[in-house]
This record gives structure tokens, C-alpha cells and sequence, in this order.
């Protein structure tokens, strides 16, 4: 037992002096861990945290690029991906993904944490219980990407589900394949091995990809094209609100990326250094992109080119120099621009560029390993994997076929559910309800109501 | 009694407000609105895509005046609104069968 | 003396290198701290950074769930928390806490941090300097959390005073009499003590029932009950505002319980998943509990509901298992439902729900210690100390005691505090002050100025 | 290589257990890093990214003190100030910083990070990537002060070019006369040399001096002053933005100030209370004085005295007892209301008080040191340096020769650069687009698009 | 037919509201006005530097009605929205020559 | 000239817009205004407490014309806003006596 005793100031000065001797969450165990072990947790711990703020910045972006009358339920679906998603990864996400598998493709044990002992810290290595709250924000933020893209439209109840769904099983067996040890982590083209460090691809390009299913589903919103089938803009109604969301996912990234190092050791800044880099050069490009494009550094465009930037660093940041950093970034700065016209013009309706974003620069960041890798990010296994170092085009192969493989599972799975809601309790409102605003209708709520009607 | 309706440019506001209370308007109901005239609007794109501002921010004050002080009223209002530009705005007089204060229940240009 | 060549960067590529052999903040000391000692004391001051943050989450919430008219204000009001807490927990807080104490009653030493070396670390603890840290920012907390169920009709300077008085006496007193080694940390019943983790009792019950004394002596705002004494519902001005509050509390709950392990162990992490799943559960069932008895997924009762339940497991964080976390957050969700259809029943106003989730969800989670415990928290003293887990009701009572002993503390010394600013000074605004708003005529200052107004 | 085996989960109870053997980013190195080695550069890089978190901050203190029709200019240039500046310190900021140097005036090694082995953590310091990572985070806050000041009005291509002069050439200089070991450091007064810990001076006093000169050359917005010439005010059109901002900023100081220990060590909490207290005395101090000017208590100006506060103790944090930071942040929280007034009385218009808050109150807290320093902060190298502590006026006079020297430099610069802007592209937006709103016709966004103009 | 336009304090907008229900009026149609007038305004410090509001947050409600109901509706109006307090508002009545329902283009009083 | 004053669905803004622009029409003045009438409200519940969102979003136009245009713009408003469905709104008009450009001070429909 722990010395309540020492817990309890003695008086002496305040100072609060404790021993932890023995577990409090969780049972015994044998490895007496290091300082060392404590601070890989406690780092990858608060890395997590970074991570869970990233929540509060999807919300923002997404709100911020909508229209005022849907912000009640923009904000209910984002606070769903947390509650509901992270409850889904507890109860079979964690088992599915990192589970015993007999084979390749899922795992089948620890469902609800059962028989993980959280507290048990291997030498030099994370707990179940670091490892699960790291994953478990991961899972959080892979489905709240689709949310923007269905902005507007769908109806509350059907996007739970939604979003139960995509962290209980989809995202998961994603999981198991790479991280967990399953099907793509077998895939070994001459020695090259799958890299992708923090998940552009596991993570943004899945989010991206359920993402594109579901703008696809649901259909464009009302007057979002014209008769003549040409997109008109329908402009965010808190522009503030959505690049203030860019800052925090900004910061919420130096959780996501550095944190993905599992450890406390000498590579985290130089992984955040390319992280921060990225985002910048990703930005800059896409400012210079739309200028020549439409004639204005497009504010709401921009906060889409940092994003883009960040998701692209996102596989290669632990294996690529600071200035292929600043090109990685850049080409995503301006590919998510075009991406963004081209969606546009083949009626996807994406009010936030979720797809563009998170899918398209997602599986550039993919690739990219294969071209720029230099060093060994602990997932290659060798230096200069890349082909512009001389790698050849095998990283280059596996990386493709990785995303081949993610493209195929998320478009199969998105579809079977996204088509069995459509038929079911249906996916989108009604017409009416989308004119008049979803927030008084599905929530009862409005975003904004004016002092004046509630006083006297 | 006449009801004078002035839409104005947003940033002449107080200029229009100080020009009516120096000839002894004693109230005026302001709204924000948005207007489109001659003046246009621009075409922005958004992320991309094209949309039309056609409304442009103004300003539209009501003024309920004696008969006899609207000419005054007019004249200073174009004088303090004029910027010469066009989407100046336009001010328009309705009549005012009826006006009551609701304080004290006063009525006609004892109401004003 | 500290060496300052090695602080002046000798261009050896940047590299910023430095030794730092003795004190500079705070005298000399003797104990030579050890890399874990350091760890420990950077991780509660980073958890304490966490916890300062949600000063903004609970601004955010608070103005977001009350009108325009009176935003200025409510943000005032948490600024004041902030700025005067602080100001009073250094002063006096801090002493009383957790200083020298003849008896059981108070402590009486270090007023103003006198006689204290901040920076000496001990044997496996926290410096008082860390401490003291850690514990000002839970007294911002405690206070604040007042602030939301006396909005929109407190005299800014009345409020003031409150506010002081709280982070002075009140709840220094309560801490001293617990985490402080006093009357109630004495308990003992066959050998069952006092377990409030966090301070689900200590901070939030404290917060709440000071908040059911200001509504109470404050009354309703007017037009808050129709003619006939139905409730009216006043909806909040901007959700977003309130939910992005929640947001930031989670993250901000995520320094809050984990770091009140006060070490950087192994079970932090477990502590935090508990704090997670907790919250995701009450958000769940808050959102059934309210579509079942509205209609509808109400945001604005989902928000209270994700707070309930982190006030419900921030007492048995340490000491239940993530299953029961489960449990126990989403009974708060539950309960919170109801405790806020109640107080509107019994025309206590309290405009953010502060009451129901602090108060009520408070005691809610400092008697489920007495139920659900398994793990000894280091409070406990030993495992298996809930009902359900066979430790028999001893605990349980031990909880209610020290539930009722916070109660009848908080209740007589608010009692007095409110009665004689309402005999003096006054507690609340004038009929016409609050129909116009409190900001222009408390503060001059209009919370979203027209550009209108002001141009030319 | 790093050993992917144990990257990828082996199944165990999904334990993810990793070895870092070799560098991944960056080169070998040869000496072994301890636990305590990598805490540090942990924890600096954590205070980093809350020092990053500061640009949202100042986003929103700026964007809700000015009005709504510019409000997406706003955020385009805070959101320059972190993508133009990071990637211009990036280029040559750092170079001139802290690469090699001849002589006293400026680095001429590491441009984009050449030649360095980011990873390379020398024994008891940070490694080069840690110490880019948190000096580029400082050189993006250096620059966005201006930023206020000049908000409004400015062309933001013209904002653009400053903001990358301001990283890559004028901030780092100063930074290689202090930190860096050039001019500044070199001055000696009987042994007196200067101290500015975290930067009042070379961060905030630069700041603000440049935020001086921009409004100076922009001269004040249409409207500010009447005709009669007595200075009318444009209250903002979002204080809850400002607020929230000041909030924001406020966490990020708890990563600027205890973080510019540059360790993770006992003086850290000390440093981290300093910072707070003074913030908290120089609100209330500010909220007392404006009441005493102008009757009320000014949320807006309430806001500018709590960054006074930081501002000022930003220097001293780490040579003061808390006792005298109460003291130097209540001095703050006064002279700052008094400034604010003085500059709008001589015509300079600073919507955001930013030259009072950065340049007025750093330059107070440079000179504090000379006046209350009592430890040794390992820059003065001795302790009781200060005048009220017996060491005499050498340590002021160091003082006010530093601020002597970093003010002539930033006024030349500065000077010349707006000079030159002036000149040639132009400062100034016309007077129909001031009026009209910077928002549609720079960047054809409007802040707060109504959900009206864009249904059907 | 005529137009009733009625400036108001925003909290009596709902006893409006009810009252001109209770007497059988079918439609209004409300807007947030700013009002300048005998109420006057605040002269506030923003940062240490003054500003006058001027104009006090108002509501104005427009009720077309048949001409036999304008008395009822009018005296409705000040008997639920006075409060003998300065600023209490205004109501003024103009003349409406054609009314149209847009649903079923019907006119007149049957539009109402 | 008359004043035609129209009370449409907002997402109905841009069609009538566009009808009004078909046939000539050189400016209109807009507003933000929320109606109640025949197609009644909501009676939603926040935190568990009752409330009525009574008054439904609308936006009224105001477009001066001259006589002989009324009928042209009350039935191009008409054919553009109209769904069928109870709350489309009232389109009213009234006598203007006199219309200024602030501009140029031109007088009557030249000022249109
Ligand atoms: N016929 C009209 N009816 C109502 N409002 C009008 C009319 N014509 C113009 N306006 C209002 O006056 C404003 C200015 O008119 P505009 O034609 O742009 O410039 P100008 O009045 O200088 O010719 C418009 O934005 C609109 O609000
Ligand atoms: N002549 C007027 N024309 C238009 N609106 C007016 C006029 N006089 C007053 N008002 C409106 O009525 C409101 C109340 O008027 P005010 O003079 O302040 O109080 P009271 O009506 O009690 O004398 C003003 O705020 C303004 O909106
Ligand atoms: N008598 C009236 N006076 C002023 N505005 C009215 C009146 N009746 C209706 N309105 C406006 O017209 C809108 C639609 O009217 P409503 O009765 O709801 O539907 P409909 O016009 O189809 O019968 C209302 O929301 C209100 O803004």
C-alpha cells in the first residue's frame, strides 16, 4: 500500500513529499522502471494531451467555414467524435488494433481494457495505459476529419453512428495493419518496409477517404451550385473562428508528430522542427497559390494551406531534413489549392476542404517518405530510403501500395455503412430543415440567440 | 407629420447625426442594412469559388418630423451624407398620418 | 554563483549550454535532487499549467450560456478569479492551507510565502515552490466556479470581495482540514480515512455550494420565471463559446487529476483514462437523458453533462478502474439532468448549470470513492476499500462525513459573506443596470461594439 | 539503425515498447545523453510550443480590439507572423543569432540549419534542434507586437515584407548582442553585466518599439481624432476575443518565462510564480488605476495591464523574490494605463496599447532588475545585484545602456525598412478601403459572412 | 390599410407581442433598431479615451392592420409597452394603399 | 412613386433579387428582420426549460419605384418568392412623396 501518510502535509513548509511504492491503477509488476521510462510516458502523455486539444480546433475550422444557422450541430458533432469515438476505441478500437491477433488482419483480445495491466512500464517503452490514451485521442481526431465534409446536411443521430463505427472497427483494422503488426506491416518490396511515422496516411488519408464517401453520399448543399452547375461559394460566418481552430490544431500537431517518437529522446525537436516548418512553408505556398489563382491571399484558403502542410509532414517528419521539410510543405501548400478547385468543379460538396486536406496531402505525405526519406525514422530500418537519396523507387512502391490498400478498405467499409444509413434511418435532413438551419431543429438550440427575444 | 427615410453610407453616420441635431431633430431610429444600387457589389471568391457581395453595408435612419421641417431635415442630410461618390444613398419622405408617444401618450408633433 | 559564460551562447553552433550549480530562486538547500525529483516537479507544474488554462474554459462557458448584454462583465469576473484569487491564496490561502498548524483547525505560517525555499526539492516530492503552484491555480478554480451561477446581476466590486474572501479563507480552510493534514484528514473509522483524490468535494462540491448560496442570495434575474412561476429558459448568446469552454476544461481536467498524483509515475496515465472515459460517458448519457425528457440533444446539457463527469471522477480517479469510470461518469450524466430540472423547479437561478455539476456531481463522485474503490489511491491506504468491492460501508461513511462537513463549512461562512455585502455594499444590480446589460453601466464597455457607431 | 521490430506492436497486451539505439533526425553524436539531459531538452521544448500557443493569443487580442470590417486582415497577419517569420528565421534569423562570429556584431554560420546536428544534446544543455525550436517561437512572438499597432491600416504585402525583415535580420541581431554573446554582452560596469532572462528587452521592448515606429509612419486610423483634435476612442468589436486572447497569452508565459531557464530544475516553479503574481498585481493595480481616471473598471484596459505585468517581470523573473514581483507587476499595471493615455494624447494610435504593454513595460522590467534584483539568475553572476539590495547603480546602468542600445538599433532599422515601404509599395491602405473595411478588398473575405446573402 | 410602426425598449418587445395577440393581430414583423432621442446616450471611456453611445438598442415592430383595428392596436401597444420612464418609444401610423399575401396573392384585408 | 415593401423567406433574397434586377429595378434597401404571424414559431426547451422562438427569420425589401412600376414589381416579388408553403409573406406598399439622391440632389424618379 502507498503511504497516506506522506500524502498528508506533515506541516512541514507545505511541502508535499509522497512515495509511490506500489500500483494504485492497475496490479503489481516486476520492472522497477528508470526516470528514464517515467519521462517517455509523462512526455507521451502530454503529447496526448496536445493531441485531445486538437478536438477544440476541428470544431473551430469547421464552424468557422459554415454557416451560423448549423453551429449548434457542428459543434454537437464534434463534441461526439470525442465522446462517442473515444467510448467506441475503449470498448473493441484498442482490442481490434492492438489486440492478439492469430493473423493478419484484426486483434481479438483486451476489448474494454480487460487484463491490461495500464501501469505495467516495459524497459524503455510506454504502459498500456500511455499507449492507450495516445491511441485513443488518435482515434478521436481520425473521425472528427470527416465531419467537416459532411458539414450542414447530416442528420445528428446518423453521424454517431457514423462515428461509432469509424473508431470502433474501421479505423482500428487500419491500426492493426500498420502499428499493430498486421497485413501492410508484413508487405517487405526488397527490404523496404512501410513508414508512416504519425499517420498522414493511417490516420488523415483514412479520414480524408470516409470523408470523400461521405460528402459523396449526402449530395452538395442547397445552392451550392447554380443552375448552370457552377460552384458558388457559400462563405464561413466566423472566419475568426476558424483560423483560431488552425492555431490550436497547429499546437495540438507538436503533440501528434513529436509524440509519435513513444519516447523522450533527442529526435522530438527535430521532428517538431520539421513539423513547424511544413505548416509554414505549406502556408506561405498556398497564400502565393490562390493569390495568383483569384487574385487575393484568401484567408479562409490559407488556413486550409497549414493544415495541408502539417497533415503531408505528418509520415515523413521523423525521416526527412528540415529543408525537404520546406518542400514537402510547399507542394502540399499548393496541391491542397487545387484540390480544393478540383473537388469544387466535380460537385463535392467539402465545406471545409477536409478532403483536399487530410486525404490528398494525407497520401502526399505518404509518398513523399519514399522520395525524400534520409534517415531512419525507426519504421524504415535503413537510411536513405528514399529515392531522391539514392533509395530507389522500392520505399516509393510500398508507400503506393500502403495507400492503395487504405484507399480500397475505407472506401469498401465508408460505403457499406454510409449506404446502409442512407436506406435506413436516412443520412441527410430535409430540405426544409437544411433551409431553415439544422441547430433549432435537430438541437432546439440556435448558435446565436439575440438577447432581445428572451427578456422582460 | 412626415416620416423622412435616409439610407446613407455606414461612416457618415455621425456626421448625418450631428447635422440633425444642430437643426434640433430630437430623435432619429437608425437600422443596419444592406443595399444595392448603382454602386454594385464585388464579386469575391471564396476558397476557390466565386461569390457575389451585391449588398453593400449602409445605414438607413427614420426621422418623423413637422411638415414644415422636412425640407430642412433633407437638405441636411444631403449635405452631411454628400460625399459625391457614387452609392451616397437616397432619402425619401412618407407621410405620417398619426404619432404617438408612448410614455405619455401625447400625440402629433407634441409626440415628435 | 551560476556560471554565466556557460549561459552566453560560445557559438559552438547555437548550442545553448548551461550548469546550474546553485540556487537562484529560493537559498541554498542540502538534499541534491535526482532526475526523477525533477521530473516530477516539471510534470506538476506542467499539470498546473493545464489547470491555469481553465480559467478561459470556464470564462467561455459561463459567457457562452448568458446574454450579449453581460458579456464584458462575466468575463470581468473571471479575470477578478484569476487576478484577486491568486493575490489572496499568496497572501493568507497558502498559510492557512498548509501551514504550521497548533491544532486541527488552521495553518498560521509562510503568509505571503515568507520562510520558504521555494526551489528545495525533497526525497522523492515537490517543491514548495511547485506546490504552491499547483495548489494556487486549484484555488482560481474554486472560485470560479461561483462566478456561473451569479451571472448577469452581481455587482462587479461585490464579486470582488467574494472572490478574495473564497481564495483567503474559505477554502484554504477546507484544504487544511484535508490535503493539509487537518480535521477531517483525522477521520477515522476502523480504519477507513477521507479519499478525495482531486477534489471532487474539496474544490468542486466547495465551488458548488457556494454557488447554490449566491444564486440563492442573489435570487432570480428577472424574467427568468413567468408570471405563473414556470421556469423561461434565457438560451445562452453563443454556444460555440460554451462548448469551446468544455473543450478547454477537458484538456485543462487532463493537468487537474493526473497531475494531483503529484508524481510522475506510473500511474498517471491510468488516471487520465479514467478522467476521459468518465467524461465520455456522462456526455453520452447526458445526451439520451435530455432527448428522452426534451426531445431533443440539447448542446448546450451535453456540455454540463461532459463536465459532470469529470467533477464526478476527479475524487476516484486514483482509485477505481476504467469499467467504473464508465459507471460512475455516466450516472453524473444522469444526475446532473435532473439536478438542473430541480434547481429550475425551486427558482434557484443559476444561469450555467454550476450547481448541479460542481455541487451535486461533487458529492456525487466523493461518495462513489465509497463504492467503487479498488485501487488504493494513496489516500485509502489500502485496496478494495468500496462497498462493491467488499471494504463494507465504512468508507462510504467516511465520505459522507466529510461531504457534510464541506456542506455545513462553506454554507455558514458563504452565509455570512453574502449577508453582509448584501447589508452593505449591496450583491446585486439595479432592475434597470440588469435590463440594459451590466457592461456599458459596470464597465463602460460594450462586449461586441457596431462598427457602425464609430466610424467617420 | 533504429530496430523496427520493436516499433511495430508484437501483440503483447499491445504494449508498444521502442529502442532508440541511433539518431533518426540528425547525425551520430558521441556523447550519451543521461534521463536529466533529456528532460531538459523535453521540457524546453514543451515551454516552446506554449510560447507558440502565444500566437493565438495576440490574434485575438488584436482581432477583438479592433473592429469587425478587419478583423480577417487581422488574423492574416498574426497568421504571417508565425508562417513569414518562422521560415525567415529559419533562413538567416538563427544564422545571425547564434552562428559563428568574428567579432561582436553578427553570426555568419547555420544558415537553414546547415552544418548542424540538431540532435546533438551536449551534457547538461540542449541540442540545437531544442534550442531552434524554442529561439524561432520567440522570434515569431518578437514580431507580431508590431503587429497591433499597426493594425487597420497597414497594406498586407507591405506587413509581409516587415514581418520577414523583422525574423530574419533585425530581432536575431539583438538576440546575438545578448544571448548570442555579442555587443551587449560584452558590457561590463564593474563587473555589473546585463540580465534580461526571458527577454523583456530583446523580446518585448524590440516589440514594441518597432510597433512605435509602424504606427508612427502609418499615422492614426480615419476618425481617431476629432476634429478639435482631442483623441476619440474605436472600442473593439469583440471583447470576449480579447479577453480569451490575454487568457491564452498568459498560459503561454508559463512556457516563456520558466521555460528561459533552459532547464528542467528546481528553479523552474519559482520562476513560473513570479510570472504569475506579477501578472495578477498588475491587473488589479491597472483595474484599480483606470477606475480612478476614467470611473470604471475597463475590461479592455484590465486586459493590457495583466500583459503589462508578464511583459515587465519577463526579465526579472529569475532575480526577484515574489514579494518584489508583486511589486514590479503592480508598478507595471500602473504605468501602463499612464502610457496608454500619454500615447494617445501625442497622436500615436495603437488600437491594442501595444507600445505601453511591450515597448513601456519592458523597458521597465529591464531597468527593474538593476532595481529589485536579488539571486543570481546565471546572467547577473551574483547575487543582491540589485540597487534596493545593496549592489549599487552598476547593474541599472548596464540596464540603461542595454536599452539604450536596442532601442537606437530598432528605431534605425525599423526606420529605414518603413521608410523605404513607404516609399516604394506603400504602408497605407487608401482611405476608402480604411473605411470600406480591410477585410473584402484585401482579402475578399468578409470576417463574419450572414447566413442570408448566400441561401437558395 | 395601415402601417403601425412602433419603437419600443427590447425587453417590452414580448408584453407587446402577447397583447397585440391577445387582441387578434395575425403578424408583425420586428427588427433591432438603435435609437436616438430625449433618452439620450452614455458618454463611456474606451481605454482611457471617450465615446458617446449615442443611440440606445431599440426594437421596432411594423403591424399592417385595416384602419378600423389602427386605435385598438395603438392603444394595445402603449398600454403594454409604457413604463413612464424616458425612452419609452414612439408609434406612428402611414397609410398602405396594397397589401399582398406572397403565398396566395390575395389582397387586401384578406392578406392581413 | 410608391414604396414597395416586401417580407420574404431569407433563402428566397437572391431569386427576387435577381427577378427585381430582370426587370429593371435599380436598387433595393434590405434588411435582417424576424417575423411572426400565421406559420407560428417553436417552442423549443434549453437546459430542460421551456421557451418559444416566436419570431422566424425573414428579410424585408425596400424598393422606391415609380407608379407605373408597382405592379411590375409586386408581381415579379410575388412569382419569385412564393412556395406555397404558409410564412412566404406580405408584400405592402405605400405613397412616396418625394425622393432625393444624396449624390447629386437629383428629385423624383430621376433619383431612382
Ligand atoms: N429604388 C431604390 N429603393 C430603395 N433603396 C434604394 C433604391 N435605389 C438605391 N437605394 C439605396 O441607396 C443606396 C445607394 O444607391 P446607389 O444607386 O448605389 O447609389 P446612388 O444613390 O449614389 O446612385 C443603395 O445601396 C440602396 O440601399
Ligand atoms: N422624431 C423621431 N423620429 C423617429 N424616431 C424617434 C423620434 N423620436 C424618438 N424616436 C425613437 O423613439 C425612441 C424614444 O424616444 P425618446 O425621445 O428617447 O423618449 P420618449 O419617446 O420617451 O420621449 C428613440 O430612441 C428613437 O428610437
Ligand atoms: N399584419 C402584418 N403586419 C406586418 N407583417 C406581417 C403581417 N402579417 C405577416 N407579416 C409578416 O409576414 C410573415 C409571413 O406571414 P405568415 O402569416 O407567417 O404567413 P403567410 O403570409 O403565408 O400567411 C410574418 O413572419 C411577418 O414577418
Amino acid at each position: 500500500m502507498r503511504n497516506r501518510a506522506l500524502r498528508i502535509v506533515s506541516g512541514l513548509g507545505g511541502v508535499v513529499a509522497i512515495l509511490a511504492i506500489t500500483p494504485s491503477v492497475g496490479f503489481a509488476q516486476d520492472y522497477v522502471p528508470t526516470a528514464q521510462d517515467y519521462l517517455n510516458n509523462i512526455w507521451v502523455f502530454i503529447a496526448g494531451v496536445l493531441v485531445f486539444f486538437m478536438q477544440a480546433g476541428f470544431a473551430l475550422v469547421e464552424a468557422g467555414m459554415t454557416r451560423a444557422k448549423n453551429v449548434v450541430n457542428i459543434f454537437a458533432k464534434n463534441m461526439t467524435d470525442a465522446v462517442v469515438g473515444i467510448l467506441a476505441f475503449f470498448a473493441t478500437g484498442w482490442a481490434f488494433a492492438f489486440g492478439d491477433s492469430g493473423g493478419w488482419f484484426i486483434g481479438t483480445s483486451n476489448f474494454f481494457l480487460q487484463d491490461l495491466d495500464l501501469a505495467a512500464i516495459p524497459e524503455g517503452g510506454l504502459s498500456p495505459g500511455t499507449s492507450f490514451f495516445f491511441q485513443a485521442v488518435f482515434a478521436a481526431t481520425a473521425v472528427t476529419i470527416a465531419s467537416g465534409a459532411m458539414a450542414e446536411r447530416t442528420k445528428f443521430w446518423s453521424y454517431v453512428i457514423f462515428s461509432a463505427v469509424m473508431c470502433a472497427f474501421i479505423y482500428p483494422v487500419i491500426v492493426h495493419w500498420t502499428w499493430g503488426g498486421g497485413l501492410i506491416a508484413d508487405i517487405d518490396i526488397n527490404g523496404a518496409v512501410f513508414s508512416d511515422f504519425a499517420g498522414s496516411g493511417i490516420v488523415h488519408m483514412t479520414g480524408g477517404i470516409a470523408a470523400f464517401m461521405g460528402a459523396l453520399f449526402l449530395g452538395p448543399r442547397i445552392g451550392r451550385y447554380a443552375a448552370d452547375g457552377s460552384p458558388r461559394a457559400i462563405p464561413g460566418h466566423n472566419i475568426p473562428f476558424a483560423i483560431l481552430g488552425v492555431f490550436i490544431l497547429w499546437v495540438g500537431w507538436f503533440g501528434f508528430n513529436p509524440g509519435s517518437e513513444l519516447l523522450a529522446d533527442e529526435f522530438v525537436s527535430g521532428i517538431a522542427i520539421n513539423t513547424m516548418l511544413a505548416a509554414c512553408a505549406a502556408g506561405l505556398f498556398t497564400a502565393i497559390t490562390i493569390t495568383l489563382v483569384s487574385g487575393k491571399p484568401d484567408l479562409a484558403m490559407i488556413g486550409n494551406g497549414v493544415l495541408a502542410g502539417l497533415v503531408a509532414i505528418t509520415a515523413p517528419c521523423g525521416a526527412v531534413t528540415p529543408m525537404m521539410s520546406v518542400v514537402i510543405g510547399g507542394i502540399a501548400g499548393v496541391l491542397v489549392v487545387f484540390a480544393v478547385l478540383f473537388f469544387d468543379k466535380v460537385k463535392i460538396d467539402d465545406p471545409v476542404g477536409a478532403i483536399s486536406v487530410h486525404g490528398i496531402c494525407g497520401f502526399w505525405g505518404l509518398i513523399s517518405v519514399g522520395l525524400f526519406a534520409t534517415y531512419d525514422d525507426a519504421f524504415l530500418g535503413r537510411e536513405d530510403a528514399g529515392l531522391f537519396y539514392g533509395g530507389g523507387i522500392d520505399q516509393l512502391l510500398v508507400q503506393l501500395l500502403m495507400a492503395a490498400i487504405i484507399l480500397v478498405w475505407v472506401l469498401v467499409c465508408t460505403g457499406i455503412l454510409f449506404g446502409v444509413l442512407k436506406a435506413t434511418i436516412g443520412l441527410r435532413v430535409t430540405a426544409e430543415e437544411e433551409i431553415e438551419g439544422l441547430d433549432v431543429l435537430e438541437h432546439g438550440l440556435q448558435g446565436y440567440a439575440a438577447d432581445m427575444a428572451h427578456t422582460s | 407629420m412626415k416620416l423622412v427615410t435616409a439610407v446613407i453610407k455606414p461612416f457618415k453616420l455621425d456626421d448625418v447625426k450631428d447635422a440633425l441635431k444642430a437643426i434640433g431633430v430630437a430623435g432619429i431610429t437608425v437600422e443596419e442594412v444592406r443595399g444595392f444600387g448603382r454602386q454594385g457589389g464585388h464579386t469575391e471568391t471564396y476558397r476557390g469559388a466565386e461569390y457575389k457581395i451585391d449588398f453593400v453595408p449602409k445605414v438607413s435612419l427614420g426621422i418623423v418630423v413637422a411638415d414644415e421641417s422636412v425640407d430642412g431635415v433633407v437638405d441636411a442630410i444631403v449635405a452631411a451624407a454628400a460625399t459625391g461618390k457614387i452609392g451616397d444613398g437616397k432619402i425619401w419622405v412618407t407621410d405620417v398620418e398619426r404619432l404617438v408617444r408612448i410614455r405619455t401618450g401625447e400625440e402629433g408633433t407634441d409626440a415628435i
